[in-house]
């Protein structure tokens, strides 16, 4: 099995999730994450003195499947999230040794 | 309009309302600020505040005299009569005519002064998120110039009290306006509507979603509209008179059962008592009950806030039917409210109500009253709307919209509760600039 | 009462006065709102906003004549008096009995109508998280009847004032309560214990963390309880007068010195003293100085204040001790701080307490009018409690309490200030139902 | 001072009055509390709430005395004359000298008080985020003490009023500062300035960022501010009169003037108009007309709000260019914007200014009296600084301060909107002390 | 050595806090995040506009292990944060190539 | 490739970004969390209970990298991270399949 990761701009997140859906994904576990890399962040003045935020608000998409619907699962992100524009993020996939469903004890594929 | 002996008693109850009024537009952004994102919360306070910055000035220097200076044909005062507040200190303003209950005319500048920052504070409703900041700034300006000084002249100036003459609709078509129904809340309703038009939906309008994000604010602001509300009616007798005792008591039951029948009708309809529904009842019933509140009994205010809360909860739901994108219901609260509250005092007004035997003749004045300003208010506006467009843009770029008015008008966010610094240093721009040697620290 | 000259300083400081006391019931809601979990503070806040929209509804309706219309037996006033606010406009109230102070009889059904308003909200403390919103809407119309108008009767009316015959307590017993520490805080602080022990306590209660979730939330509260109180307290005197100049210092030293008292009694306590200590000490001394405000002398009301700053503070932790959920502390800071006032009168009241060689007459009055009210209101609450269990239920599910009275109850959410938008569409239900046409837009 | 006859009308606004401008304390702790970042946002506000509960005492014990008591040399009241309130009962404050405006003494009392306390509660501003709260309270009595009392003397106490004999500075010097400009602002401001100097700068600043955690919290203090301001400055008339009104119009129109000047300067300079500029516009506008709301003319008021508004924006560098650290400003708006406003008086007063024809003779006035309090307050506090620095110390540990005075001095936090909850089980101290039984109780 | 990752109910935290602890793991990390999911999300209503919430507060739980303790650790999770509803989440176990503590530069099991 | 993945102090992240800048590492992800272990929470006190708060808040960074480079930015983290007092976390490695950056559809180590 494999857990994918992707960092997304916020506003895509609906679309993502969506698009995820009608790909046949029954499930997403999504955090709130600040990126920082080549997108500029921006500038706030408060009385007068200047701060610079170069962290950038970002969402965290993870999603466990198995190994074969992998590939398919990271084209429909990379496709859903893309804008164009510096700051889309990344998508990454991890290998992992077991998942178990907490409510029913099941485990591997049968969890996801 | 020259008298010497003060009512004592009199004048600490307009001032007090005076300050109450003032109170009511920091509220207004409250009420508005919780209603948006947390991501415009700062630019929709900011549309309030900043009302209070330009109205407050031009009415020292010529807005109270086009209101309340001697009057041109009815239309408007004389902006040049008190410009700058002259000829005003230690004169009087008489409202009974027995000279028992004079009060300062600063006093009445002072409160009339409230009424007209917020009743340019209330149009921002329907245009939050979305309008350039530096366009609403120029838009206060010509628009309290243009609609709110000679409108509030034409309800408020009566013959003979602030000047020898006053305006048509106070003199001539004789409607009742206790406190501004029609002045303030048909008038400010109307011209959220043309402005909002003129600027188009927000992205995402009907799509989207776009919650309050902080009810407790919102609440906050119903809660301080509702104080200082008794300044608004209970002080528009301009004195601590039994009208005014009939005019509190009417502000407080007709709010009452406004929020009552609010939630009511959502309890119907969606299945839940919201709190935004409690808050927006509030504001509905306090509308209604402006114009009415000094015409009709505590049960006629009940009457009214019933048909005030029902109403409007219903009315909200109109700018999806039609596609305007009045954003916080300046419509549906404050011109339905309005309208309902104007229109109501022809039935149950206890003089000369329908219901009490009054004819139809009443009404027929409170429909002119009504509608005279929603014509001006909503032509003068649209143009106006249309003019700042051609002139200075009217609304924000869309990356800016997307982003959040916040951050891109005013450089700064509304809530930082992280205790994680994302912030990684921070740079002095200027400082002073001592006469003669203008330098700039930078760190 | 009937009277043609009305003192306007009088009223205006009356009418100042109600509209701070009408102040006070949104005050609380941000109180009683900060302290509990984020996911009940709107469901929190509803409880003291619809007591505003029925109690205020019934006040015009029948319940100033409950409590201030002619006396039946000293027990309730005549309901159809003044049903309706009827033979009340152009009368007046005479406190002086000299026609020097008379007040428009409208301005004292306003500033009653405020106290009677907050006397059911504040009960509301102590059945946070759990209670069903339409039972506890239930419950405020019927309290209020049941309870509230009558004890308000027993306390407030005195003869010949509102009406020719009042209630026992002010008349027979000449128990001083000036503003309310019997009818207000032991009523509402009883009240609340008895509706908290039919409820049971909050699911994890004493086992599972339930801490504050916005102090700046309470703060506020406090702070705008503390300006409101000013209306309350000297309000009561119904004039501008020396006695209300008394109220006034009293009402602000002895909040000051319980507040004091409270922070010492936590520092030594637990180590710290806390912002809720400070928010708590204000609201302790303002409760245990209502009744004794005109009573006491300045250095009495510093004594007052620490008694019921440090008194309180002790008594907020009984409710571990005898395992009943009173969740805000209603009985640990009204109930407590009620007593405290109105029992310290009989020791420090300038002109007959214990310590000013008055003897131990006034102290017995004191004390049976607080356990009068304390009795009544225990019962009468208690059976109301277990009528409206067996008809419409008390409790939230568990599940519902769990997940937060908010989203269950109000289909809301108190704050949202993420940028991340989790909510993905939306619907719009019904609009306006134009007569003729009841047709429903979904979008 | 004796008097029978009190004017109702007079006594309501100043009653009113004090009300408002007890309510500006906590206020300020919004105002200030939403600056600091979120850790300290309680303890923020608790500098302000406990100078409430320290100053308010004191003040009725021997503050009022020593402030309004009969002048030992125009330096200071005797303490004792009026201790514990004694001797005021049924005294009346008359401010015309014709018998027709007397006041309840104690109305004067509660009026004064609430000046006492915002004067401390000010300086708290400038020691953010650092000062052990222990001390702070200690030096909230010991500066009330040897600072605030005796420089209120100098400045409020006129001959014949309270006492027959006053301070030097109202007195001798005849500068005017109607409201506090000299004892409230240049006092606090100065004050801030000599305690931060000694407590020295917050860990990083100047390199780390220390952004406002809740700016909707700031811009609420600052509406409130607003709003009890009009009872500082036109309830200093001490009547509800023609000079109130005065006062009351040039209130608000400085403040719209300031904001707007704020912003305008922000703008140029930084590119963008903020919300805290708004509000702190509006803070500077307010303590500049302070001293000048009744000398001024409304156009005059216009000039002082622009030079305030301009003056403090460019101001509040200071401290980055000299490397105190004045948290919040207290200098660049109170320190700086109250002399503005103080010397501006020289120029624009009506009567005498420079502009008007009245020569450089009361210029010279203003800046005695701004000078002589500035340096007394500056010397004075600075010695109070190093005296408890030695004693019980005035700063918390660099690991308190950095993890957030919250927790550490208050074993609290402000906001907990998460719905996890990371407590994970409670225990409870002790509870009640009932007398006889000590017993305590831990579940 | 392994990484456990578990997302569950928000209140079963504590309970499964406790049970690690008696366990004897010493340290977990905590994040707040949102799962959309079999689980029915709930709806809001703003002046008669309805919205649809998704997604629904989860907690996801962090443990590094030594692999031989890693089974057992998952077994304690699933025990004790099953309520036997839909919604109460997964526990999944990825390889770590390496441990760092960083107070103390030890690596490896002794890092953990 | 690799994640690595740090769990440290929230005070010390921006020391650990700008040393990581100026190692070269073009982009990081940030998420604020909670842990639990040997660091001792703190105590509050409301109306006289006594909350034991045992979370505390961390910040959690995650770096994806090249095999090679891997090694060198889990020593400037260690290096730059350490206070020396408990509580200071840990940093993890965990081997990647493979990275997508979204904006482009770049994949693998150019991905970065
Ligand atoms: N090496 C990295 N490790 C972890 N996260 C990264 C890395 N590089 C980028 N990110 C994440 O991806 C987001 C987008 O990266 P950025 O370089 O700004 O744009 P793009 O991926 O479009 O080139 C960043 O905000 C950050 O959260
Ligand atoms: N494929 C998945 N990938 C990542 N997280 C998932 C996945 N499926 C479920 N989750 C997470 O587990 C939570 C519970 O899943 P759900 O299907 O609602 O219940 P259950 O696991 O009891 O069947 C979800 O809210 C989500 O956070
Ligand atoms: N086994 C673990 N699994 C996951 N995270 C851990 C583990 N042990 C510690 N942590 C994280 O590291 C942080 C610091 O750990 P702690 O034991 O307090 O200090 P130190 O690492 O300096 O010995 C914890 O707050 C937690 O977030």
């Amino acid at each position: 099995m494999k857990l994918i990761t992707a960092v997304i701009q916020p506003m895509v997140l609906n679309d993502v999730q969506v698009a995820l859906a009608q790909h046949g994904i029954a499930g997403i576990t999504v955090t709130e994450v600040s990126g920082y890399a080549r997108q500029k962040g921006h500038t706030e003045v408060y009385r007068g003195a200047e701060y610079t935020i170069d962290f950038i608000a970002k969402v965290k998409l993870e999603v466990l499947t198995s190994d074969d619907l992998a590939d398919g699962i990271v084209e429909v992100i990379v496709r859903t999230a893309r804008t164009g524009q510096i700051g889309d993020g990344k998508v990454w996939t991890v290998p992992v040794d077991d998942v178990v469903r907490i409510r029913t004890g099941e485990r591997g594929d049968e969890a996801i | 309009m020259m008298a010497l002996e003060i009512n004592t008693g009199d004048t600490a109850w307009v001032m007090v309302s005076a300050a109450l009024v003032l109170l009511m537009t920091p509220a207004l952004a409250f009420f508005y600020g919780g209603m948006v994102r947390a991501f415009g919360v700062l630019n929709m306070m900011m549309m309030s505040i900043i009302s209070m910055g330009t109205v407050g000035v031009l009415w020292i220097l010529y807005g109270y005299s086009e209101a309340f200076g001697n009057s041109i044909g009815g239309v408007v005062g004389n902006p040049f009569q008190y410009f700058g507040m002259r000829n005003l200190y230690g004169m009087a303003i008489d409202t009974t005519g027995d000279g028992k209950h004079d009060i300062p005319a600063l006093v009445f500048v002072g409160f009339q002064a409230a009424f007209a920052i917020i009743a340019v504070a209330l149009v921002s409703g329907a245009v939050a998120d979305r309008i350039k900041f530096s366009t609403w700034t120029v838009f206060t300006v010509v628009w309290a110039t243009l609609v709110y000084f000679p409108v509030a002249h034409w309800v408020f100036a009566f013959d003979g009290v602030a000047a020898a003459h006053g305006g048509w609709i106070a003199n001539t078509v004789k409607a009742y306006d206790f406190a501004g129904g029609t002045a303030i809340h048909i008038n400010a309703g109307t011209a959220g509507l043309a402005l909002a038009l003129v600027l188009g939906p927000r992205l995402g309008f009907g799509q989207r979603p776009m919650r309050p994000h902080n009810l407790t604010l919102v609440m906050l602001g119903a809660g301080l509209l509702w104080f200082g509300w008794f300044g608004f009616n209970a002080g528009s007798a301009l004195g601590a008179t039994p009208t005014a005792a009939l005019a509190w008591v009417n502000t407080m039951v007709a709010t009452c059962a406004a929020m009552l029948a609010w939630l009511v009708t959502e309890r119907i309809r969606d299945g839940h008592a919201t709190s935004l529904g409690a808050a927006s009842g509030i504001v509905a019933g306090l509308v209604a009950i402006t114009p009415a509140c000094a015409s009709v009994s505590p049960v006629g205010a009940i009457v009214v806030g019933i048909l005030a809360g029902a109403g409007c909860a219903l009315a909200i739901g109109l700018k999806f039917k039609f596609g305007f994108d009045d954003a916080l219901d300046v419509v549906g609260v404050h011109l339905v409210g309005g309208l309902i509250g104007t229109l109501a005092i022809g039935f149950l007004a206890t003089n000369d109500g329908v219901f009490y035997g009054g004819g139809f003749m009443q009404l027929g004045r409170q429909a002119i009253a009504a509608f005279a300003v929603l014509i001006y208010s909503f032509v003068v506006t649209y143009v106006i709307a249309l003019v700042l467009k051609a002139i200075m843009g009217l609304r924000l770029t869309s990356s800016a919209e997307l982003s959040g008015a916040d951050i891109n008008e005013h450089a700064e966010i509304g809530y930082d509760l992280s205790n994680v610094r994302y912030t990684n240093y921070q740079r002095v721009h200027s400082t002073v600039v001592v006469p003669g040697s203008k330098e700039e620290v930078h760190s």
